[in-house]
């Protein structure tokens, strides 16, 4: 890795998918990094914010002086809400999930393959208490499901690979990653890059990735 | 005069069995029944299957109460992380665990309170969750079959409770209660008020009285704060 | 017939229906004659009225001084509310129902047999239409059915019979059946008589049935 | 600024094709899109196949008037009386007929907005409507598979609506509207109400904007009387 590499902050990944993401758009935000996209939507762009406990039009983080001990979001935060909001059950909700009414869902990824595989709720050499929460149904159901990761683990494999080794959230269902280095778009062909940051080489890119790459002309 | 309003919770907690199902409201700390879990302890019913979404968190409140007292044989959940009393009794092979995507949760238990004995759905299918499983191909795209999963009990917190047992939750506190409170046998409420009959308009009803079996006025106030913006 | 038989009326049959009704019980009454046990309910004793388009909680037919016009019946007849009633959708009604949750349905019938079945939502002579609303789910769902009925056709051919001849609507369902001569449960080895009008014989309502009688004691 | 509000019916009947599946809700006179149904009638798509409870009632409001212009080639609903516009097709052998008990019918609306693809049910089971249907036997009972209906389109009446679509009914207007709201491609709403934003509480809310794709706002007044105490 050569110093010159404008590695992306994770405020500058939110920003980055945030500004992909139509005025319109019902969204959930996965529990950690996807989380942040939330503050970074465009000034005047309206996207209606979804929480899998029974929200939907969530506005920012509580602060201590508007918090409503009531209101928590999926990663147990106090939320606020925004004019237009609904609150309803849990069964509800998923029902938004799973029927395929949630135009996009961002999450986190241990892993996302080449055919759209993504794994993000266990690793197989963890012995810690298996736990999915409502991952695998966004998954499965959000129109279009998008990853926020690094480009790598914190010892530098690739996250993107051609067949995931951790145990599946859901089959082909990833539509775009958003990582530190590049935008990449999951297709029928596999891995497509759309942009990469500023002094990285389709080489070094391809050098950090567990599978093939082709390049948007 | 139908009153389903106990006054005491030996009388909330009458009938409960050693071998029950129970199911447990709330998400976070909103809507936690933690006044029935803690009056279940008490009660002492054994080698109980609890279905909640989480396996709780303090070591001294809600479901870790009823956990280290060993009364719980199997917990049914979508997220039993963050509970010290839960991993260690895990760890050791003293409690058995089902692992259950939070939307099929929330979808069992409400086919269970439908008549709904099974259904298929989209979730889990292809994963490890799905192994053992039938499955079936229906317009191309491969579905799981997932059973109605009923309580004998569900505890439930509400907000505002009629004697009739019309039902309303606060905030985020809808969540798994409402869905739970369908789906038992005996339904029992912890409510925050007790309202008259008509006080809660037609529209307003969040948990119809038809699936209320008994309510106890516990007015414990406000979730702790859990986190905000810093 | 002897002219000593004081067969029912129609309220009388509602009358005593209605007294067998505990306090607190949730219950759907059919369209037609069963809608008349509403009435008859005991002065002072709860019973909370269920309507399959989304009503707990009905109160008596509105008069044209508290008519709301948005609030009708299973039977599309306006109806007024009493206090601690619920309004909801269709899904949520019918969860009730196929649920097991709702404690009597009263419907009436074409045929009932002596194994519990019933027969009432379309015959086979009939070149009708077929039309079933929501009497299937009610007769599989409620925890207790019973069945308001004329004892006899109007050409007087038994409507209690050892096996239904008209297209079912639930099999093995019926608990009990109200009629203009009697109050019969359907037991496990079929039809027990529990009680009769005054004037009639058991071998005069014996000869009115199309299946085996038994009496109480 | 998202506005779903749109102000013509041509807006508001855009894009609905021939051989559509429509879902139209109401429950006897309440709820009945009546204005919808005949903007379709006169955007005059063809070959549609109805979704709803009845098959209308009197012939010049409502389904009738779409059935009369010979678009109707389906009805799936579970109670086709009292409308003599279809009783003379069907009899002619011009309209086909499903005949579908009405909780399974709402389930399988239901179903179709909640990503269920099929479902065992105990309704009617062992009689003539579960012919030619797969059974199973659970729990020693023995239930029916019935599979999601969806729609390509959903007509619904509500009371309030916000430029998002969020939307409340009145009294037993929500019926099947607020089922059938979920289960299509496009929700389009005839609202007697459009509210500001907000206007709606969020424990108010009957069917979150979610579901919906357009509203129109109709102020077209009360139902008639339907029957009172005489």
């Amino acid at each position: 890795m050569t110093d010159t590499i404008q590695r992306l902050s994770k405020p500058d990944m939110a920003r980055r998918a945030a500004a992909d993401i139509p005025e319109g758009w019902y969204v959930n935000l996965g529990i950690g990094l996807p989380t942040m996209i939330a503050d970074s939507i465009p000034d005047g762009r309206e996207v209606i914010l979804h929480s899998e406990n029974g929200i939907l039009g969530m506005g920012p983080l509580a602060t201590a002086e508007n918090v409503d001990p009531w209101m928590v979001n999926a990663g147990k935060q106090n939320v606020t809400l925004v004019k237009g909001a609904a609150l309803f059950h849990h069964a509800d909700s998923f029902a938004m999930i799973r029927g395929g009414h949630i135009d996009l869902c961002v999450l986190g990824a241990f892993e996302v393959a080449e055919n759209g595989d993504i794994a993000n709720w266990t690793t197989s050499q963890n012995d810690r208490v298996p736990a999915v929460g409502g991952a695998m149904d966004l998954a499965a159901g959000a129109r279009n499901l998008w990853v926020m990761t690094t480009h790598t683990t914190k010892t530098g494999e690739p996250k993107l690979v051609e067949r995931c080794t951790y145990p599946l959230t859901s089959s082909g269902v990833v539509n775009r990653i958003y990582t530190d280095l590049a935008v990449i778009e999951v297709t029928a062909s596999g891995f497509e890059v759309i942009e990469m940051v500023d002094g990285l080489s389709r080489d070094e890119l391809q050098s950090k990735t567990g599978a093939g790459l082709t390049f948007r002309a | 005069m139908i009153n389903k309003q106990v006054a005491s919770m030996q009388e909330a907690m009458a009938g409960i069995a050693d071998g029950s199902s129970v199911l447990v409201g709330g998400f976070g700390a909103v809507g936690q029944p933690n006044i029935l879990i803690e009056a279940l302890a008490e009660h002492g019913a054994r080698d109980l299957t609890i279905i909640a979404n989480n396996a709780g968190f303090d070591p001294d409140i809600g479901l870790p109460v009823l956990m280290k007292r060993g009364l719980v044989r199997k917990i049914v959940c979508s997220f039993p992380r963050g509970s010290s009393v839960f991993d260690e009794l895990y760890q050791a092979g003293r409690i058995e665990l089902e692992v259950v995507p939070q939307g099929t949760l929330a979808e069992r238990i409400r086919a269970a309170g439908a008549g709904i004995p099974a259904f298929f759905t989209p979730t889990s299918a292809g994963t490890q969750l799905a192994r053992g499983k039938e499955t079936r191909e229906i317009d191309g795209r491969t579905y799981v079959l997932e059973h109605a999963l009923p309580g004998d009990v569900a505890l439930v917190e509400a907000w505002n409770a009629d004697r009739w047992g019309n039902l309303t939750y606060r905030g985020s506190g809808r969540n798994f209660n409402a869905v739970m409170a369908m789906a038992a046998k005996c339904t029992i409420v912890q409510a925050q008020h007790i309202v008259e009959l008509g006080a809660i308009e037609p529209d307003d009803v969040m948990t119809p009285s038809i699936f209320v079996d008994r309510v106890i006025h516990r007015p414990c106030g406000d979730p702790p704060i859990a986190a905000i913006a810093s």
